[in-house]
């Protein structure tokens, strides 16, 4: 390595053994250098490139830019002509790109589990291939997941053209089934909805936390952030979230109200009624407002139903959009995005077990794991003749099938794929596959017979088929800009017709809701550390699942955080730790997917519990009647929280849109006492650059997509559950999350109000680190920096026991991997890789900044605002993080600092920080009391 | 030419050491040295000690590790590399007080050490006087003196009946 | 009792404590030389070819930029690709054997492995663009480079060596048509030049964060 | 009080009188120059040094892997180390101020026990020395601490508390051992004079330096050794003063105290003299020493445990009552915590060790008692252990943020480190009883010249 890293060593030897005269032997070897022998075209060494690609999730396409350095991709950015993005991406966009380079990746062909040969694998898919020719297709069948690709989707029509007898099945755990169905129910034919958020004054969810899930998610949440904002031109909305299981959206909402399915399945009814302006008795009074609510702003409010809920639910939400005038206004249609699938996983089931599949092809789903343990998929698949998975891991659907085939990673091959709104993308590689493998489009070419075309042909050619005049130049465009011009679905004009009322959920003593994890979805990221190491939102749990419950359901049966249950429904059972999350419903417990597995990788094997062994063959999103018993047994999770109550500090200000208009500057009230406190020290001048941050929490939605953006940026390594659990974490932005109310107060628990707020580095102009560093490792720069010199720090940690926030990271033992190399070639390498022993922290992004002062400094005019993007304000899909020079009257971050919801964290201690913080403010409906009472059931 | 380095004379008590040292500087005996198991109160001064150069070395050492020590701070933190560190002046001077006072107290303490080997010519291994057989005792409870040769009213005969006025319980030769 | 230190015992005991004091010197000697570089300052450094840039730059007077092609534009100044070296070479004494590294380079499209003559730690993020750009000649790093018939360094590259240069920086800068010269006149008018170089502070060239990330 | 000690001093010497100068040498001289030790010292020796072993090892290994084999986590970046470094440097602090400010108080009773409470003074501020380079990050780079001219052309960050301490502990541990050595010649002297065999003749006879007792050597050696009280007696105050500063330097609530400077010291003097008797008491009886270390010393010991005692109660009691008159919500929380908290069990044992107990001290007769006294010195060892563990650790783990708050448990190797610490304590002090006089004996005959004279 470098010289240093060796004096280190030959210094740590003394220290260890105090044998100096033995230890001279040695100097280090000479480095070498390795030039190109072509060098490519405009080529940089070391400045970063950026591709834009696509970043695809259950099929949809999120745009995203991926910055390659010295042709190594290492960061996802958002690609901000991208419908689906904007610039902003979400935590798994973010996290891929450690799946590129994840070491536990498929490397090679494998048939019956013992590694083969490509030369094999293609033998034998052709000889498939010709059997498929002459009985044109019979006994061969296809798994997907979703597929929005239009070149996958045109070579599957072509197969089904060629081979009239085989069939497609799709399946995907977090399907949108429902949805679909009930657009169908009120519009005869599926739909997909897009929701114009902004639009909206008012907001009711019905289950839908639509800023966490769904194709639009990232997108949804930047029109929802942006009216939430008291100064928006359009004025703050106003959100009422029912929800079954807690999300994103009920912990921002004004009104929150916790319901058990069959409840809320009630309560939609009842404001369906309310709505239509009939009374009824039994209604609760917040139900009411929120009729009355919605009836003053027809045409610019919104119902949306969640994807869990049943057909009925989706097509009454439909026809009271329709009734309230919203259509078109705040709610558009499309042709749905993913075609309807032809065939379910349970005909696929059953056809197997019947022996009627000779050939499966599996392709990119991992359906061993992924299918209701109750379908028993694994058993049927042992008739099939000839099983064939193609997939990034050797996963535990690889295992089962006779032939595994590597598959490609998403930035190593060609394709394309549509957004949300139909928007489509060319995906292009950045780096030839790491560890070989093929895409499914050349798998299906050849299944077709036509040998050897690639991926690349194969989606150029279709797209010539569409744009013929001057292709190549419309093909530049669309790689350099990253998406499709216009290719977009066009809105259609509907009709909902009325749904006659009909109960889909009974009322249960316990119902099980399943829901996607926020770290891992549906197990596909399990052997993702950067993910797994997520805290997960309102637990701050990592490298575990959860059976979720509400305060009085744990005091029901009487069990507390970590008690592990047993839960049982109709003969399965399934052993689980308990979490308690306040403010979750009652008579309900929410099952995380996408965990226990066995064959995910080294670090996703083992990590939590599996519930889709408790789903039913149906793969519907809720059970009821389900069992609970107490085993006795305990268990131990590692968060990076542990407290969640305040302690009455108020670490976040936050106010009503009513208090915010009496009291504009109402933040002073609680620093007032102790503002503008003196100082006996001189001021520094920074009079060049005067680098800050401020971050707006009415904006923010807790989702952590700034903690997992900084980790890629910043080579912040993984420490893995026991070292979360002893306090280790290495985060550099943490979102710190209050539950608001006091421990006794029973109100309070049922449904607090949730606070957020994201903490880096303070850079505090007084910084107390600083000031007690024995050998100066962190000081001041001249733009106000607190700065971090890795390779002067001893690692006393005082600086850490000195910082008031507690935002200092230690690396207690060596944290970065520095044996795999596929690890070491992912970083970036504009950062320093930290060695055992030191402290870091937050730098804003010091090596941004950096290049953009050197390149302002080269062309000879000072940065712009907004020329430096740190990686947590890149990220931020609601745009809360507002960061430039303060010396820049006008540039955002000033402009936010001077509002007058702006405040200072711990401002007593006068440490006078650099990031600030802009009050939360929310917009509840005056004549719903703070504390909503929620309907006791009827027959409960 | 001579091969002595003086006459040894051998006490029992501190008192009658005291005495035999007073008579001979009385008489004019400069090279005196007594030897004593323990620091007898006014012996050194009968035998014509006078000063306390020691407190000066120590006052010395202190000056030099204060001004010293203040000065390193204040050019390394002022002067070589300024570096904002916390936004506190460059120059936080009640800072730099602690280590200026512990580098104060030692110089004053190595210096307070080392002057009082060097007055004394200590370490000195070898020396005549450990030539003597009964001198082990002068670390126990035996007290002696001894003229030495050198000594410029030093006549074998004179000096030996003037220790013998004394009344020592030995006197012997001591070889060089 | 006879003396227990004997004239003899003294000088020995003396001979033996200036025996430990050369052990403890000579211990940090070696230390010292332990935390060297690998190659010594002015010491040639072997390569797979014996590159002369006294011939390519001396003699025949090729500038800088034509083989270091990013050294304007990146933090690498880049080393000339096999492409570049057989641009000329292909012709030029091509049957001589000490290119045969590079023929076999180009056939098999493997590197010519170099040997690293300048070599920073990992922790510091030096950047040629911007030295070039203010004003900082080829030769107040490299040396009279046109004079190595074999590339060795003339620099310490010890942080006391780069801090030199970033307080007082003035004497070091050159016009900038003189940047690649071999050797660029003396300057004399190095406070002119750090003002048409707009050169920040003294404390912004000198702060930790300018190298250290 | 003052008055009291002389008089009890008296009477000390009133015993002493029947001792002849031979007498004394010979008999403390025998102690280290006689061949057979017994079994009881054999046995201690090999426990001991095996903790040493130990000790080194799990060095060793700390180093190879890192400080993150200790409980430490972030908020509570300083454990046991720290705590550690703490206690060792306040047990070392009775020596000097035995030796330097009773010599000043001219306090004759110090004189049989401040030789061996010199030596504990040096071995207990050399281990505390050692834990602040165990607690680095990154240990091999310790000497970082030092202003040294070098090619990275950077400093110590002066205003930094640790590098106050890295002056004043290793100024403490020179002059310490200045003063210990410079007692130490006369007798090193004696004991070239009554060694037997040629090698001990040479050993003692080097670092004798060629001592022959001469007066006027004499009257320069207590000069000096005047001096050196005179600089030791603020270097004590001062030493743990800065330690306490590591922390009220900091703004962490439960640091931030200005009361620190003279409680700590009062608690070092408090842990110091409790670990004098700790070794007094076991020393007298198995090297049968009554006669030069009297009840009336372990007497005199009691009492100033019993008044700086008080000081350390009084310390606790200020921080409680500046934590609630203060108004500073995070100062009244961690008072609030510390006594209710999940470390309550370490404070309310720690004060029952400092603050209950030794109130017995009061009575005359627990203070004649000798195995009551050695218990008690026993109990307030562990307590002001506690005391220090319960500053670093409660203060931290709950500050500012709520979110950040956290917990510390210590792992095995936390404790490992700690008791190997004291086997290595023990180690060096069995050597030193071993090797050299454990009181001392010039002083001795003085002390018995002067009772003679003082007919």
């Amino acid at each position: 390595m470098n010289i240093s890293l060796d004096r280190r060593q030959f210094i740590k030897l003394i220290a260890a053994t105090g044998a100096i005269a033995q230890t001279a032997c040695s100097r280090p070897p000479p480095e070498t250098i390795l030039p190109y022998v072509h060098m490519p075209e405009r080529m940089l060494p070391g400045a970063p490139e950026y591709y834009a690609t696509a970043f695809v999730q259950h099929g949809y396409a999120i745009g995203v830019l991926i910055e390659s350095n010295m042709g190594r991709p290492i960061k996802i950015e958002g690609n901000p002509h991208h419908p689906a993005s904007r610039g902003a991406t979400n935590t798994f966009a973010q996290a891929s790109i450690l799946q590129l380079w994840d070491p536990d990746r498929s490397r090679s062909v494998r048939r019956d589990g013992i590694v083969s040969t490509w030369s094999e694998w293609l033998s034998a898919i052709s000889s498939i291939s010709v059997e498929a020719q002459k009985n044109r297709g019979a006994g061969l069948r296809i798994l997907t997941g979703n597929i929005t690709s239009p070149t996958l989707l045109a070579q599957l029509q072509q197969l089904k053209i060629q081979f009239p007898n085989l069939h497609w099945h799709t399946y995907e755990p977090l399907h949108n089934d429902n949805a679909s169905a009930g657009a169908t129910l009120a519009f005869g034919k599926p739909l997909d909805v897009i929701y114009r958020i902004e639009r909206a004054n008012v907001i009711v969810t019905l289950d839908a936390d639509f800023l966490s899930h769904g194709p639009a998610a990232t997108i949804y949440a930047r029109e929802f952030a942006a009216r939430r904002r008291p100064d928006h031109a359009a004025g703050m909305n106003r959100v009422y979230a029912l929800e079954c299981s807690p999300g994103l959206l009920g912990t921002v909402a004004d009104h929150r109200i916790p319901l058990s399915p069959a409840e809320l399945e009630r309560a939609a009814w009842q404001l369906a009624e309310l709505i239509e302006g009939n009374t009824i008795n039994d209604a609760p009074n917040w139900l009411q407002q929120i009729a009355l609510d919605l009836n003053r702003h027809r045409g610019e409010s919104l119902i949306i139903a969640g994807p869990r809920l049943p057909p009925s639910l989706h097509a009454l939400a439909h026809s009271l959009n329709e009734r309230l005038n919203n259509s078109q206004h705040t709610i558009q249609y499309i042709a749905p995005v993913v075609p309807p699938q032809n065939a379910s996983l349970q005909e696929l089931v059953s056809a197997m077990s019947d022996g009627g599949v000779d050939t499966l092809f599996i392709l990119n789903n991992n359906a061993v794991y992924q299918a209701p343990a109750a379908l028993e998929f694994s058993a049927a698949l042992k008739h099939v003749r000839c099983s064939i998975h193609a997939g990034f891991y050797v996963d535990e659907t690889a295992r089962q099938c006779q032939w595994h085939v590597p598959l490609a990673h998403t930035y190593e091959q060609w394709s394309d794929a549509r957004a949300y709104d139909g928007t489509a993308t060319i995906v292009q590689p950045l780096i030839a596959p790491l560890y070989g493998g093929t895409s499914p489009h050349e798998i299906l070419n050849r299944l077709l017979g036509n040998e050897s075309r690639s991926a690349y042909d194969t989606v150029r050619a279709y797209w010539r088929s569409l744009r013929s005049e001057n292709f190549d130049a419309f093909w530049q465009s669309v790689l350099q800009r990253g998406v499709i011009a216009d290719s977009a679905f066009p809105s259609q004009t509907v009709v909902a017709r009325p749904v006659e009322k009909s109960r889909a959920l009974n009322d249960a003593s316990l119902t099980a809701i399943f829901a996607a994890d926020p770290a891992v979805d549906d197990g596909e990221y399990s052997n993702n550390g950067w993910l797994q190491e997520l805290p997960r939102p309102l637990s701050a749990m990592t490298w575990d699942n959860a059976a979720l419950m509400s305060v009085a359901t744990a005091r029901r049966y009487n069990v507390n955080n970590g008690d592990i249950v047993e839960l049982q429904h109709n003969g399965r059972r399934l052993q689980t730790p308990v979490w308690i999350v306040p403010g979750h419903a009652d008579r309900a417990i929410t099952l995380p997917l996408g965990y226990g597995r066995w064959a995910a990788g080294n670090s996703g094997n083992g990590v939590g519990f599996n519930a889709y062994a408790l789903r039913p063959v149906d793969s519907s999103w809720f059970i009821d009647g389900i069992q609970l018993r107490k085993l006795g047994t305990r268990y131990s999770f590692a968060l990076t929280q542990t407290q969640t109550d305040s302690a009455d500090r108020k670490p976040v200000l936050h106010a009503t849109l009513t208090e915010l208009r009496a009291q504009p500057e109402f933040v002073r009230i609680d620093t007032e006492k102790n503002s503008g406190a003196g100082s006996l020290y001189p001021e520094y001048s920074y009079d060049n650059y005067k680098w800050g941050m401020t971050i707006d929490l009415s904006a923010c939605i807790g989702c952590n997509a700034c903690t997992i953006a900084c980790q890629a940026e910043n080579n912040i390594p993984v420490v893995g559950k026991n070292e979360v659990a002893r306090g280790r974490h290495m985060h550099w932005i943490r979102v710190d999350h209050y539950f608001e109310g006091s421990k006794e107060d029973e109100s309070a628990q049922k449904n607090p109000t949730v606070l957020y707020q994201p903490v880096p580095c303070m850079h505090c102009e007084r910084a107390p680190c600083e000031e007690v560093c024995p050998v100066g490792a962190t000081m001041h720069d001249s733009e106000g920096l607190n700065v971090q010199v890795y390779n002067r720090c001893v690692g006393t940690r005082f600086c850490s026991n000195n910082c008031p926030y507690k935002v200092r990271r230690f690396n207690f033992l060596q944290y970065a991997d520095r044996e795999r190399e596929s690890l070491k070639a992912q970083r970036n390498p504009e950062v320093t890789v930290r060695q055992r022993g030191v402290m870091e922290k937050c730098t804003y992004c010091l090596q941004r900044i950096t290049r953009g002062r050197i390149e302002a400094e080269k062309r000879g005019t000072p940065l712009r605002d907004g020329e430096i993007v740190t990686a947590c304000q890149a990220v931020c899909p609601t745009q809360a993080i507002a960061f430039g020079n303060l010396n820049d009257g006008d540039s955002a971050v000033a402009r936010a600092q001077h509002s007058s919801r702006n405040y200072t964290l711990l401002e007593e201690l006068n440490t006078k920080p650099r990031t600030t913080y802009l009050a939360k403010i929310s917009n509840p409906n005056a004549s719903i009391s703070a504390q909503l009472s929620k309907p006791e059931p009827r027959d409960a | 030419m001579n091969s002595r380095y003086g006459l040894l004379a051998e006490f029992r008590r501190p008192d009658e050491l005291m005495n035999a040292a007073r008579a001979l500087h009385a008489a004019g005996y400069r090279r005196v040295h007594a030897y004593t198991p323990y620091p007898v109160e006014e012996l050194a001064q009968a035998l014509g000690y006078r000063g306390n150069r020691i407190s000066v070395f120590a006052f010395i050492g202190g000056v030099v590790g204060g001004i010293g020590g203040y000065f390193l701070q204040w050019y390394a933190a002022v002067v070589d590399y300024p570096i904002n560190y916390g936004g506190r002046p460059l120059h936080s001077w009640p800072a730099f007080i602690p280590v200026t006072f512990e580098l104060t107290i030692l110089g004053a303490a190595l210096f307070t050490v080392i002057g009082m080997l060097v007055l004394n010519d200590l370490p000195r291994l070898h020396h005549p006087l450990f030539s003597v057989k009964e001198f082990d005792l002068a670390s126990r409870n035996r007290f002696f003196l001894c003229v030495e040769n050198n000594d410029p009213l030093f006549d074998n005969e004179g000096t030996l009946t003037a220790l013998e006025q004394c009344k020592p319980c030995a006197v012997c030769q001591v070889p060089l | 009792m006879p003396q227990v230190f004997s004239l003899r015992r003294v000088l020995l005991i003396k001979l033996g404590s200036l025996v430990l004091l050369i052990v403890v010197a000579a211990t940090l000697v070696v230390m010292h030389w332990q935390m060297q570089y690998p190659n010594a300052v002015g010491a040639p450094v072997r390569q797979p070819i014996p590159f002369s840039h006294k011939h390519h730059v001396g003699d025949d007077g090729i500038d800088c930029r034509y083989c270091h092609t990013s050294v304007e534009r990146g933090s690498s100044a880049g080393l000339p690709s096999t492409q570049i070296c057989l641009s000329c070479h292909s012709q030029l004494f091509s049957d001589a054997n000490i290119f045969n590294p590079l023929f076999s380079s180009m056939q098999s499209n493997r590197s010519v492995v170099w040997t690293r003559v300048h070599d920073l730690p990992d922790f510091v993020y030096f950047d040629h663009s911007i030295h070039v750009a203010k004003g900082v000649a080829c030769v107040e790093c490299h040396g009279r480079i046109d004079q190595m018939p074999l590339t060795w360094r003339v620099a310490s590259l010890d942080m006391q060596w780069c801090l030199d240069c970033h307080r007082a920086p003035q004497p070091h800068l050159h016009a900038a048509n003189e940047i690649f010269a071999m050797p660029p006149p003396a300057v004399s008018n190095g406070e002119q030049l750090s003002g048409f170089y707009h050169l920040r502070s003294r404390q912004r060239l000198t702060d930790c964060s300018t190298c250290h990330r | 009080m003052l008055e009291q000690l002389t008089t009890h001093a008296r009477d000390a010497e009133q015993k002493n009188k029947r001792w002849s100068y031979a007498s004394i040498s010979d008999h403390i001289a025998d102690i280290v120059l006689r061949k057979n030790f017994g079994w009881r010292w054999w046995l201690l020796l090999g426990i001991s040094s095996a903790g040493t072993l130990i000790f080194f090892g799990a060095i060793a290994y700390l180093f190879s892997v890192g400080v993150g084999i200790w409980g430490i986590d972030i908020p509570v970046a300083w454990g046991f180390a720290i705590g550690n470094f703490v206690w060792w440097i306040g047990i070392g602090h009775a020596g000097t101020f035995i030796s330097a400010v009773l010599l000043l108080l001219r306090q004759r009773w110090r004189t049989s026990i401040n030789r061996f409470a010199e030596a504990m003074t040096l071995f207990a501020a050399s281990i505390a020395g050692l834990f602040p380079i165990l607690h680095l990050g990154r240990p091999w780079f310790f000497y970082w601490l030092l202003p040294y001219p070098d090619v990275m052309n950077v400093w110590p960050q002066w205003r930094s508390p640790l590098v106050w301490d890295f002056f004043a502990i290793s100024t403490y541990i020179t002059v310490s051992l200045l003063f210990w050595y410079v007692g130490l010649i006369p007798d090193l002297a004696t004991l070239r004079d009554r060694a037997h065999g040629t090698r001990a003749q040479i050993i003692y006879g080097l670092f004798a330096l060629g001592w022959r007792g001469d007066a006027i050597h004499w009257a320069r050696f207590e000069q000096a050794y005047l001096l050196l009280a005179g600089l030791a007696t603020p270097l004590v105050v001062s030493v743990h003063s800065i330690v306490s500063l590591d922390f009220a330097i900091g703004n962490t609530p439960g640091y931030h105290s200005t009361i620190f400077p003279p409680y700590f010291v009062a608690g070092a003097l408090f842990s110091g003299f409790a670990m004098v008797l700790t070794l007094a008491i076991p020393l007298r009886h198995y090297f049968h020493l009554e006669q030069f270390i009297t009840p009336v010393h372990l007497n005199n010991a009691a009492k100033v445990l019993l008044a700086t005692g008080a000081i350390v109660t009084y310390g606790y009691a200020s921080e409680i009552f500046m934590a609630f008159y203060s108004d500073d919500p995070y100062e009244r929380y961690v008072a609030i915590n510390r006594a209710t908290g999940p470390y309550a069990p370490v404070y309310w044992t720690m004060l029952c060790c400092n603050v209950a107990l030794p109130q017995l001290l009061w009575f005359k007769r627990v203070r004649h008692s000798i195995a009551t006294l050695f218990a008690i010195s026993l109990v307030i060892n562990i307590g002001m252990w506690l005391e220090r563990m319960m500053i670093v650790i409660t203060s931290l783990h709950r500050d500012f943020l709520p979110s950040a708050w956290g917990m510390f448990w210590p792992t095995r190797w936390d404790w490992i480190i700690f008791f190997g610490s004291v086997a290595l304590f023990v180690f060096l002090f069995l050597m030193f009883i071993r090797l050299l006089p454990a009181i001392s004996i010039f002083e001795m005959r003085q002390l018995g010249h002067a009772a003679e004279s003082s007919q």
